[in-house]
């Protein structure tokens, strides 16, 4: 149905795609996987006319095609789902959903009942039941990510690309959002899918193509691999058990940080936990559980009701993250690009932002070399793939960009670190190296808060897991009772909350 | 913008009579109009003749020149632009009108339709350079704002150009009933905004290009035509506001209206508009440049001191937006 | 500059008003007749681009600087530079600070007392009045002083409010709007100028009610309205093109050597109603 | 902002003739000053004049109060914000300064303290009030420009105050060696802002909010802090400003400064800052202000007619911009 032949694209003097063929049929989910910056969504903006190819050619049902823009290719039946949200804040769903292309009434105006009825037909085909009067601004990432779907399929694409829409959601949301693209399977959409995770690539997808550096490596059928020679031909090498060894807890580890009586909301519940030296505490729960607000009300980030803080027993109020910068407690946000990054800086300024007190000369000014050598080590420390560290931020791919923040904390001299889905859109390779990266700093005695909404990654890398459901913490399991059935009974009992 | 901003709102309000009363107060025109209600109040209380009927038509009439210039400026602040230009085009319409009229003995009609296509050319200037050309509508615009006084100047030689036919008062004093004639036109021009914004297509397109340019472009939205579309509507406001202001002043005046450009985008940045664009409501601006010019008028009818007016009206400005800034 | 031809500069305060504008006409008409080059700026009321202007002009070598001040303190600086390079400075309308030559101007106090003693006449001697200001430069606070002197001999005239009108014919409109509504027994107004005059007129009119209006200028807008008959019944008139003749002629006294030329030349007013309004142009 | 204006930086530039030249071709100072060589030609060209020593002094000394304000307003544009307030604030420090040493007959010292004062707190007021009142910087510094004109117009009674001590006009017209006093504070005050920018932790936050102001802020940049920062910067470049134009005029000007903060942003976005924040260099405002200078001398010395000037300088500034757009 659809073949991309011989696709190469340069941004100035650096090529990213060297000619990779991809040919996808109807009916099938097929899984483009590749490391960080292989040029994966570069290849699917191609595809959708929002770049244009340096040399090469798309075919769809044999047929040449030239887009000059996203418009063009949506004619011809394709659709896309951004690794980059493309929602308009302001607007509600329902004005997302038919942005540009509206229904109007024989007079030209807005035709509202029959877009919010259309609208309302797409949702329930996928089966997700959303705000429809709200801005997206107000919805979950989850709900925001559906939007995006129902967008996508609104235009009646018979290609559908996806790219990595699973880095956000939960797996219960995952498992949602798969029943509707096996649904648009049976209905012989074709479905190009990008994740980085690959137990899903297994259970959803029909065939497989690898890129490594910009260029095609295979493709296959999913029913003819394994995990190992998958990662094997993504990475070009093996890579062993993921997850480093957890170190046994001492029992008489000092507490780092205590947080007693967070209230999020009024009437809401009130929570609490410690945090001791050496350790990973993970934080478990569904999208919408509030384990980002619990994390950025402590750094005063997030006006909670209630938050009583103690760092090193000596109770602590943070109005704002600075004032947790100068306690050694730092953030990496879960939204890179509208939380993380000052996009407008290259990579050496993203890293060295928040440090300047390590590289200060003659009191007041900066001392550039040691910012230059340090913030360099930094990003090679997490292996971020760019020419060099003036490479501005905004050309990075997704993955690289979530290094960059990750660097900027590894090279600072923290106690403790709170990482808000550290490994979101992070390739296999990249992502073992993370969590070894995670290791050596609780191995100094500094202490990790992780957010994560992967269930393996929550049990693979937490010494404790502290399990919320609706605003607040219901329990807190540690050791062997650290399993996937143990924190979704926390998660999901009482009133189960399904957000998709 | 801040993390702390990104609340969760309630979601599917459940219908009772409190929650009526809490959706009004949840409308972004809320604030806007307390800080209104409360001025006048203030303004009443200061002056027995504020509240009169004849008072507050005038000051309706007053307002009409700066709110109607204020329509063009929501449209282009909602995505995101800026358009310094407003006063000047609408002194150059005026100028080019009146002497068409005057000076060159064409028939009123001719004058008045020059006076039109001189703020839709200008406004279609603004927009090709902001759309096409990629460049800051902030500079674009003040740079358009230097050349239309220019060419005013030149046209008129510095001579104010007086002599029109007398019936041209009449969009400037004409009373329909008591009903002044600008004001009806503010009403109509009012109104003609929010279908446009809120009943069809182009007005999304307006919105989503200041809630997320990228994305709007992304989604298949001609930004750079919906650009376009807004300064020339901007141009087009300006001239009809030209047309008011002439027959109020009866004359094309080339420096009229200096300073009218922020005058409107106050009035704009009071209605709740955000500056930033993406946000906000035709008929906040409404209530913003009534509450301007009712502010003016309120100081006048107490009889402060001019220098402490301007002192007095920056604090009540700050006092509104403060009050009204959740919103923002 | 090889040749000599004679250079004048001169810089005016604005050129958006017809009073400068005459000015600049009878410039351009005796520089034609006596073949000299003119430079012309003009400063929008900015002091700081008045005196940017003339370092300019000297630049250019003038001769003579015909300087019509936008602030007589704050020019000064240009007025001493101008005199260190030899070059003739007569102020023109406004006076200026600083060592120059000679300052022809109306007799602007005498003016505003005029138009205002006029009005209390056309009174009867009482009545609510107001003042409609400007923008506060020595010429309009001079007016505004000496109607204060014409209203304060009559006992029964009551001096209500002022506001400034900015000299904007659209500014001034609002402002007199307002103070009808706020003083519905107004009988008269005095304008600083004809520009805010006009406002002031279609204001009035506007209002059906029966004001007097007077000001200072002579501008043709305001000779016509005045002529026409109705609200607006007196204008006291400069001579805005006899003050450049005047000014010129002065300065090439000077240039040619004389000694005894007179430092300061008022230049008179004449009050300007229907009466003698259809023979009068500046 | 569109996807395609994002191309890559050159990677490890090889050293090499051709490289060096396209390094400095690749500075965002280079349009700019591109802008400032082609309009100088044609100035020099039109005007004989033009290229002297002295016109050229003559022209930097012209340009060092907007030059001066432009720094300040360079700040705070580079934190996403914008000051409309700094001509009004120049005024009334001028005015307070004056009036403190002749109407109430202090120090000299006193008075220009007064007036450093001024700026600073004015500055204070806005920064206050942006940062932690998160109200929008356009509309919070057109009301402090409305209150610092009413204030100095109520102060000095509209007025102006003469009759400083003579050495004051030091600082305007005073000259070391052949280089006019203001020329060297404005290059001393360029290159202190040039060190807080580019060499102090202070000058990269500034920068940081101006990219992503909640990334700054979650990453721990103090980012209230640095907003109050810069608009206090602004308010004491203006009171700089203000006395320099103090010892320009040598009185106090209520009235003075209308419209500079216009320029200042013209100067600001000709020199290649981006008007909504985070990309821009210092020394390109400095390009930006003497270019506006040049085209007001030079249209000057040409002896062109002023309204025409308008017209010209408006497009002159559209080109400049159009040259330069690919770095904003
Ligand atoms: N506009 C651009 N200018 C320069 N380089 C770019 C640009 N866009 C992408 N690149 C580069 O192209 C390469 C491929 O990026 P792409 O976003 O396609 O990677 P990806 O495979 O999607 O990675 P990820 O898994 O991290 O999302 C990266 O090295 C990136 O830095
Ligand atoms: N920008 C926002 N505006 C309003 N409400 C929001 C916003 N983002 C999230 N919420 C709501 O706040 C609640 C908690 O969200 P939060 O992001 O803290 O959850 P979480 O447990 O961290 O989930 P995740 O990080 O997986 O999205 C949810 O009900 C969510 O819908
Ligand atoms: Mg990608
Ligand atoms: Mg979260």
């Amino acid at each position: 149905m659809l073949r991309l032949e011989g696709i190469r694209k340069r941004f100035g003097p650096v090529e990213v795609l060297r000619g990779v063929d991809l040919e996808v049929k109807a009916g099938e989910i097929h899984a483009l996987l590749g490391e960080n910056g292989a040029g994966k969504s570069t290849l699917m903006k191609i595809l959708c006319g929002i770049l244009t190819p340096t040399a090469g050619t798309i075919r769809i049902n044999g047929e040449e095609q030239h887009f000059a823009d996203y418009d063009q290719a949506t004619a011809a039946g394709i659709g896309i789902v951004f690794q980059e949200f493309s929602l308009i804040p302001y607007l509600t769903p329902v004005e997302n959903m038919f942005l540009a292309r509206e229904m109007t009434t024989k007079l030209g105006f807005l035709d509202r009942t029959a877009m919010r009825k259309r609208a309302q037909e797409i949702l329930a085909q996928l089966d997700v039941d959303l705000p429809l009067d709200v801005p997206v601004r107000r919805l979950s990432v989850a709900e925001q990510q559906f939007v995006e779907i129902a967008k996508a399929l609104s235009l009646n694409a018979r290609i559908l690309v996806l790219d990595e829409p699973t880095a956000t959601l939960t797996p219960s949301e995952t498992e949602h959002l798969f029943k509707v693209m096996r649904e648009l399977r049976k209905q012989g959409v074709a479905i190009i899918f990008i994740s980085h995770h690959l137990e899903e690539i297994f259970e959803i997808c029909d065939r497989i193509t690898v890129l490594r550096d910009g260029e095609f490596v295979g493709d296959s059928d999913v029913a003819d691999i394994d995990n190992d020679r998958l990662v094997e031909m993504m990475v070009g090498r093996r890579i062993e058990n993921s997850f480093p060894p957890k170190p046994a807890l001492l029992p008489q580890a000092k507490i780092l940080l205590e947080c007693e009586e967070v209230q999020l909301r009024r009437g809401g519940p009130i929570s609490s936990f410690q945090l001791r030296e050496g350790e990973i505490l993970g934080f478990a729960g569904l999208v919408g559980s509030g384990r980002t607000e619990t994390a950025l009300a402590m750094l005063g980030a997030y006006p909670a009701v209630r938050c009583k803080v103690k760092v090193d027993g000596q109770e602590t109020r943070f109005r704002e993250p600075a004032d947790g910068l100068a306690h050694g407690i730092g953030l990496l946000p879960e939204n890179r690009k509208e939380e993380g990054l000052i996009t407008s800086f290259p990579i050496l300024q993203n890293i060295s932002i928040n440090n300047y007190a390590k590289y200060r000369k003659n009191m007041w000014f900066i001392d550039m070399q040691k910012e230059l050598a340090s913030s360099e080590a930094a990003m090679k420390s997490v292996r971020v793939k760019a020419p060099n560290s003036h490479t501005r931020v905004d050309n990075l791919s997704g993955g690289n960009q979530q290094k960059v923040v990750i660097a900027r904390w590894l090279n600072h001299s923290m106690k403790v670190l709170i990482f808000d889905e550290p490994t979101r859109g992070i390739d296999v390779g990249a992502k073992s190296e993370i969590y070894q990266l995670m290791r050596d700093f609780t191995a100094k005695g500094d202490a990790i808060i992780m957010i994560s909404s992967e269930l393996p990654e929550v049990i693979g890398m937490s010494d404790r897991v502290c399990v919320f459901r609706s605003g607040g913490i219901v329990a807190t399991v540690e050791g062997d009772a650290i399993t996937s059935e143990g924190i979704m009974t926390h998660a999901t009992t009482g009133k189960a909350r399904n957000v998709a | 913008m801040s993390p702390e901003s990104t609340v969760a709102s309630p979601s599917n309000p459940p219908r009772s009579v409190g929650s009526v009363f809490r959706k009004i107060f949840a409308s972004p025109l809320a604030l806007p109009l307390i800080g209104l209600i409360v001025v006048s109040v203030l303004m009443g209380l200061a002056s027995d003749n504020f509240f009169s009927v004849s008072n507050l038509l005038n000051v309706l009439r007053q307002v009409s020149v700066v709110a109607i210039l204020a329509v063009g400026m929501t449209f282009v602040i909602l995505t995101g632009g800026i358009d310094l230009s407003v006063g000047a085009v609408m002194a150059l319409a005026g100028t080019i009108a009146a002497g068409l009229m005057v000076k060159m003995g064409m028939p009123a009609g001719v004058g008045l339709l020059a006076g039109l296509l001189v703020g839709l050319g200008l406004g279609f200037f603004n927009g090709v350079l902001v759309a096409w050309g990629r460049m800051p509508a902030i500079i674009v615009t003040l740079a358009t704002m230097g050349i239309a006084r220019g060419l005013g100047l030149i046209y008129s030689g510095g001579y104010p150009i007086s002599g029109l036919p007398s019936w041209i008062s009449w969009f400037g004093v004409g009373r329909v009933g008591i009903i002044p004639v600008p004001v009806i036109a503010m009403a109509l021009i009012y109104l003609i905004a929010w279908v446009l914004l809120h009943r069809t297509p182009f007005g999304r397109h307006v919105y989503a290009i200041g809630g997320n340019e990228v994305a709007a472009k992304l989604s298949g939205v001609k930004t750079e035509r919906v650009k376009l579309a807004v300064y020339v509507i901007s141009g087009l406001t300006a001239a009809l506001a030209a047309l008011i202001l002439t027959g109020r002043l009866m004359s094309g005046q080339p420096n009229a209206g200096v300073g009218f450009e922020l005058d409107a985008i106050a009035a704009v940045v009071l209605g709740g508009t955000a500056i930033a664009g993406g946000r906000g409501l035709i008929f906040g601006t409404l209530i913003g440049a009534v509450l301007l010019g009712i502010l003016n008028n309120g100081l006048n009818l107490m009889g402060i001191n001019p220098y402490l007016q301007d002192v007095i009206k920056g604090f009540i400005i700050l006092l509104a937006i403060y009050i009204g800034r959740e919103w923002r | 500059a090889q040749d000599k031809k004679l250079k004048i500069g001169m810089t005016f305060q604005e050129l958006n008003n017809p009073y400068f504008v005459s000015m600049q006409e009878a410039l351009n008409e005796a520089a034609k007749a006596i073949g000299a080059e003119v430079i012309v700026t003009d400063a929008g009321h900015d002091v700081a681009k008045q005196i940017s202007d003339v370092e300019d002009m000297l630049q250019q070598g003038i001769d003579i600087l015909l300087l019509n001040p936008t602030d007589s303190a704050g020019i000064e600086s240009a007025v001493t530079m101008a005199k260190e390079k030899n070059v003739i400075v007569v102020a023109v309308d406004a006076n200026a600070s600083g060592p120059v030559d000679t300052f022809v101007g109306s007799k602007n106090r005498d003016a505003g007392y005029q138009s205002c003693k006029y009005m209390a006449e056309k009174l009867g001697g009482k009545g609510e009045v107001a003042i409609l200001d400007g923008i506060p430069v020595v010429p309009i606070l001079e007016r505004v002083e000496g109607c204060k002197a014409a209203l304060g001999e009559n006992p029964d005239i009551k001096l209500v409010t002022t506001q400034n009108g900015r000299q904007d014919r659209s500014v001034a409109l609002g402002v007199v709007e307002n103070m009808i509504q706020s003083y519905p027994n107004l009988a008269g107004i005095f304008s600083v100028n004809d520009g805010g005059a006009m406002g002031a007129l279609a204001a009035i009119e506007g209002s059906g009610k029966d004001i007097k209006l007077t000001s200072v200028d002579g501008a043709p807008e305001a000779v016509e309205a005045i002529t026409k008959g109705g609200a607006f019944i007196e204008t006291t008139a400069q001579f805005p093109r006899d003050q450049v003749r005047v000014g010129l002629a002065l300065a090439l006294a000077h240039k040619w050597g004389a000694r005894v030329v007179p430092a300061a030349v008022p230049i008179d007013v004449r009050v300007v109603d229907s009466a003698n309004a259809k023979d009068f142009s500046w």
